[in-house]
């Protein structure tokens, strides 16, 4: 557990040092970063050797003090966050003077690592709703770092958040009034005692969760805020944001609904996850404009969470918690190469519609390169951890004949990420635009972008080791 | 018809007039204000819950302290924002 | 014999303050009206403060209300005084745009 | 019929004709004058439900900030505003019906939820009080029990000011100095300071704490930056980045100091535990930090950095 409070406390320093001196803030953030990967990769070797730990936080019992946990769940999403945040700041680092990234973005990145590793690793309902705030306000004013363009996105979706943290909120004081608990797994014995209809305040919860992570019925401020940002910003969006309620979602819906409530959970989860990858995979087609496309592929690709929830409530099968936070995974390191690739093309060639990246195969070969790697995961192509998620959510289906309309959707889901990828790809292998004889981008921010499509191309060859630690 | 359950209607009710101004109100000002409404009904019912036992529970009331402070500072931010877009447009 | 006179003062107090917010609401324009609040609604304060301290007995609670009266009455005649100043200003320039 | 039933009855129906006046307000100045008065009887409200902590930081922070924050925001906004920002996309009707569906719902809810809690934290946290190095029940959940939820919390409020001096609007028109304002805010600086750190002080034992001192000595600070008797606060100056950081930087020195202190090899190692007989001067070094870090931010998310245009 001592690895993992450092991982957590260690981007918390950085952030702080950063604004103390503003100068050495970029090498500052990027060192911790690294260290933060080495102590997360230390924690899981802890929890995979050891087994899982309980901190409470202050040394005080269950009930009064917060409680950290630390399984094979939190240390592997903290090794996720900590591996994306030292591949985007390096990103960052390689280019920022080209991009024009203002030096505020250090502290603001620090502090939203810090936010998601105190978030995956706490269990008590209202630290959460404090890190979920963290969270916003850190994601909100990232956003803001491209300037005017960004306000009205920005606005938006700083006040849908602030209105999805109400409702949590609302959602939490119904549970302590009803039982007295914050603690989760405590929660969860003291509901199975003495069962209370706490049906309201569980949509609440939920439903503030779902408008934070954007999924489908409540994604509308996501596009807008993704594509206006900065390539970095909306690749640590994209990546890692949407993933913190996700992860709450499957610890309250896990652990705390009643048997008739699940049942009701898992057909809204599954609808909702249906029409997310249909509508995502629409509107991403139709779009117009690169990285909104992108950013409507990450509404889409939620949908698959959703639905991995949805039947791991239904089926209660624990193969399908497997196949949510290797989706989680895959999603994570393909979309933030994606962002990142897109980003740089969009940079080096000027630009924000689709008809820029005309002929990229020929002017910037490496960046399209990751794009479709990147896409390819997104797909699901074997060997890419995509693959393997979606693999490990069609293999129980095909015994549950109940559920055969799922098929057709996921098909028709993966059809759709396909065509919205290959319209991409498709138009880098026209001729190339005319470009300045002496355009020659630089090929590390290039490199760091093709990096996360590789490891996310070989997550097949690891997923014997990641499955036996999500709970196989 | 005891204090507890007078002050979780007014509760209630405020929420519900909070969501109307969220949902309606024209002016972002007015939006934010909504906002600040919904969340000072999300701690009437936190403070009332409190007030069930004979001394207050002074753990929630922490717990809204800290709320109050959030929503200070997320107030804050979105009136900036507003602000700001106010004198964009002019 | 202390508690009806507590209860006299209290009354008189509450009169006070009635006789404030019906100034506000009835007087034409700006300086009526701040007449009305400061003035009023300060000695209806002092009243109810007199009163309080007679029903309480309690010397250092009643130290510290006449503290807090003292307060009330320094800050409402001051902001009274900046809004009339303000009110006077935008007459003027009523008045100057208006020839 | 007690006394108290009127008075409870009353403010009841009074906070909820206010939250329905600021709503329906035509102009926007009623509005956030209706939402001040709001504040101050939620403070009352508070006050009447026995928590007094609450309801001084209602007072201070509630209505008297989030006011002068409104007004701020309030001044900026163009008098020749074209018609209002597209209202709701939602019909008039509709928003009605589903809001007062909700109400209902909650209201429903609200009333099955049991009048004697089944199991709550406060015997647990009263047992516990002796050795948490304070008092107050408030401060030792605050700074004790929930303390990294307070760490986090005044990370909130650092990245609040990070995030507002990214969109820093221009100022609006310079500002008149009136000598009477001048003053007063002068004769009020030092009463503001010492309540200050009297409600600071009393924190260990009764109401009060960093945040309500933290508010009252941002509210010192404003009325001096308004009066122009103040130094334009930068950021960017170290000294104003050192304190706003003081608050943050104290919790963690405190918490790698306790963590130092009682490490023991092969035990597992227990975040933000203060060892006892240092856990009541830590805590108040944490909260002289933090009302310093507060009471500087909350003046400059009021403020924001001014250029001072007059003299």
């Amino acid at each position: 557990m001592n690895f993992a409070l450092a991982a957590a406390l260690l981007p918390l320093l950085a952030a702080v040092l950063a604004l103390c001196w503003r100068r050495q803030a970029a090498w500052l953030v990027w060192l911790s970063t690294l260290f933060s990967l080495l102590l997360a990769l230390a924690a899981l070797w802890q929890v995979v050797t050891a087994g899982p730990t309980t901190m409470q936080l202050g040394g005080w019992q269950t009930g009064l003090a917060i409680r950290w946990q630390l399984n094979e769940l939190s240390a592997l999403l903290l090794l996720m966050t900590a591996l994306i945040h030292s591949l985007v700041a390096s990103y960052s680092l390689s280019q920022w003077r080209a991009a024009g990234l203002s030096a505020d973005f250090w502290p603001l990145s620090a502090l939203l690592q810090a936010a998601l590793s105190s978030l995956f690793l706490s269990v008590d309902l209202f630290n959460w709703y404090v890190t979920l705030e963290l969270l916003g306000l850190a994601a909100v004013a990232l956003v803001l770092l491209s300037g005017k363009k960004a306000l009205q996105a920005a606005m938006r979706y700083l006040l849908l958040s602030l209105a999805a943290s109400l409702c949590y909120l609302l959602g939490v004081a119904l549970l302590y009034g009803h039982y007295g608990w914050l603690d989760v797994p405590q929660l969860a014995v003291a509901i199975s005692e003495h069962p209370v209809d706490h049906r309201l305040a569980l949509w609440l919860i939920t439903a503030g969760l779902m408008l934070k992570a954007a999924l489908w019925p409540l994604h509308i401020w996501l596009p807008a805020a993704h594509a206006a940002a900065p390539a970095p910003v909306s690749a640590l969006l994209s990546a890692l944001v949407v993933k913190g309620p996700l992860f709450m979602l499957y610890m309250i819906w896990s652990q705390l609904a009643g048997p008739e409530l699940v049942v009701t959970g898992s057909w809204l989860f599954l609808l909702t996850g249906s029409m997310a990858l249909l509508a995502g995979g629409w509107s991403a087609l139709r779009t117009p404009y690169a990285k909104v496309m992108v950013a409507y592929s990450t509404v889409a690709q939620l949908g698959y969470g959703l639905l991995a929830l949805g039947l791991m409530l239904q089926l209660s099968d624990p193969v399908f918690t497997q196949a949510l936070f290797l989706f989680v995974l895959a999603h994570a390191l393909a979309k933030t190469s994606t962002f990142l690739a897109v980003g740089e093309m969009q940079l080096r060639l000027g630009g924000k519609r689709l008809s820029t990246f005309r002929g990229a195969s020929q002017t910037m070969p490496l960046a399209m390169f990751a794009v479709a790697v990147a896409g390819g995961s997104l797909i699901g192509l074997p060997p890419s951890g995509g693959f393997v998620a979606k693999w490990h959510l069609l293999l129980p289906l095909w015994q549950h004949s109940q559920l055969w309309w799922l098929l057709p959707v996921i098909l028709a889901g993966t059809l759709l990420s396909a065509a919205y990828i290959f319209r991409l790809v498709v138009l880098a292998f026209n001729r190339a635009k005319p470009v300045s004889p002496d355009f020659a981008p630089a090929l590390l921010p290039q490199w760091l972008a093709l990096l996360p499509a590789l490891l996310v191309w070989m997550l097949a060859f690891a997923s014997g080791a990641l499955l036996s630690w999500l709970g196989g | 018809m005891s204090l507890v359950h007078w002050y979780l209607l007014i509760a209630a009710a405020l929420w519900g007039i909070g969501c109307y101004g969220l949902i309606r109100g024209p002016e972002l000002l007015r939006r934010i204000i909504a906002l600040n409404l919904m969340g000072a009904a999300v701690f009437l019912v936190m403070v009332t819950l409190a007030a069930r036992t004979e001394p207050a529970d002074g753990v929630l009331h922490a717990l809204v302290l800290t709320g109050l402070v959030v929503a200070v500072s997320a107030t804050a931010f979105a009136l900036a924002l507003v602000a700001r877009t106010l004198s964009e447009q002019a | 014999m202390m508690a009806w006179l507590g209860g006299v003062l209290l009354m008189l107090g509450l009169l006070f303050f009635l006789a404030g917010s019906f100034g506000v609401l009835r007087f034409p324009d700006v300086f009526s009206r701040l007449h009305a609040v400061t003035k009023a609604d300060t000695l209806g304060l002092g009243f109810i403060v007199l009163g309080l301290g007679v029903l309480q007995q309690d010397w250092q609670r009643f130290l510290l209300m006449l503290l807090i009266w003292g307060l009330v009455m320094l800050s409402g005649t001051i902001s009274c005084q900046l809004l009339g100043q303000y009110g006077r200003d935008q007459t003027r320039d009523h008045e100057e745009s208006a020839e | 019929m007690s006394g108290d039933f009127w008075f409870d009855a009353l403010l009841g129906v009074l906070l909820l004709v206010l939250a329905l006046a600021t709503i329906q307000a035509r102009q926007l100045a009623a509005a956030v004058m209706l939402y001040v008065v709001f504040g101050l009887m939620l403070a009352l409200a508070w006050a009447r439900l026995g928590a007094a902590d609450l309801a001084l930081a209602e007072a201070a922070i509630g209505a008297g900030l989030t006011g002068a924050l409104l007004f701020s925001a309030l001044a900026r906004q163009p008098k020749s505003i074209t018609p209002p920002v597209r209202a709701g996309k939602m019909a008039p009707l509709a928003a009605l019906m589903l809001c007062i569906s909700m109400g209902t719902v909650l209201g429903w809810t609200l009333w099955q939820l049991p009048l004697q809690p089944a199991h709550s934290q406060l015997p647990a946290a009263l047992e516990q009080l002796g050795s948490s190095g304070t008092e107050h029940l408030v401060t030792a959940v605050l700074l004790n029990f929930r303390a990294w939820d307070t760490l986090l919390e005044l990370l909130v409020l650092l990245l609040a000011l990070l995030g507002t001096r990214l969109v820093a609007a221009p100022e609006p028109a310079a500002l008149q100095h009136w000598p009477l304002a001048r003053q007063w805010s002068i004769r009020l600086l030092p009463l503001l300071v010492l309540v200050a750190f009297f409600v600071l002080w009393r924190g260990a034992t009764a109401p009060g704490g960093a945040f309500q001192a933290g508010a009252l000595l941002a509210a010192a600070l404003v009325v001096l930056r308004l009066n122009g008797q103040l130094p334009m606060l930068s950021f960017g100056a170290w000294w104003v980045r050192a304190l706003i950081l003081a608050g943050v930087l104290a919790f963690l020195l405190a918490g790698l100091l306790s963590l130092w202190l009682n490490w023991q090899p092969e035990q597992a190692v227990q975040w933000l535990s203060w060892p006892l007989p240092l856990a009541k001067g830590l805590i108040l070094l944490i909260e002289l930090c933090a009302t310093l870090a507060i009471g500087l931010t909350l003046t400059l998310l009021v403020v924001g950095e001014r250029k001072e245009l007059t003299a």
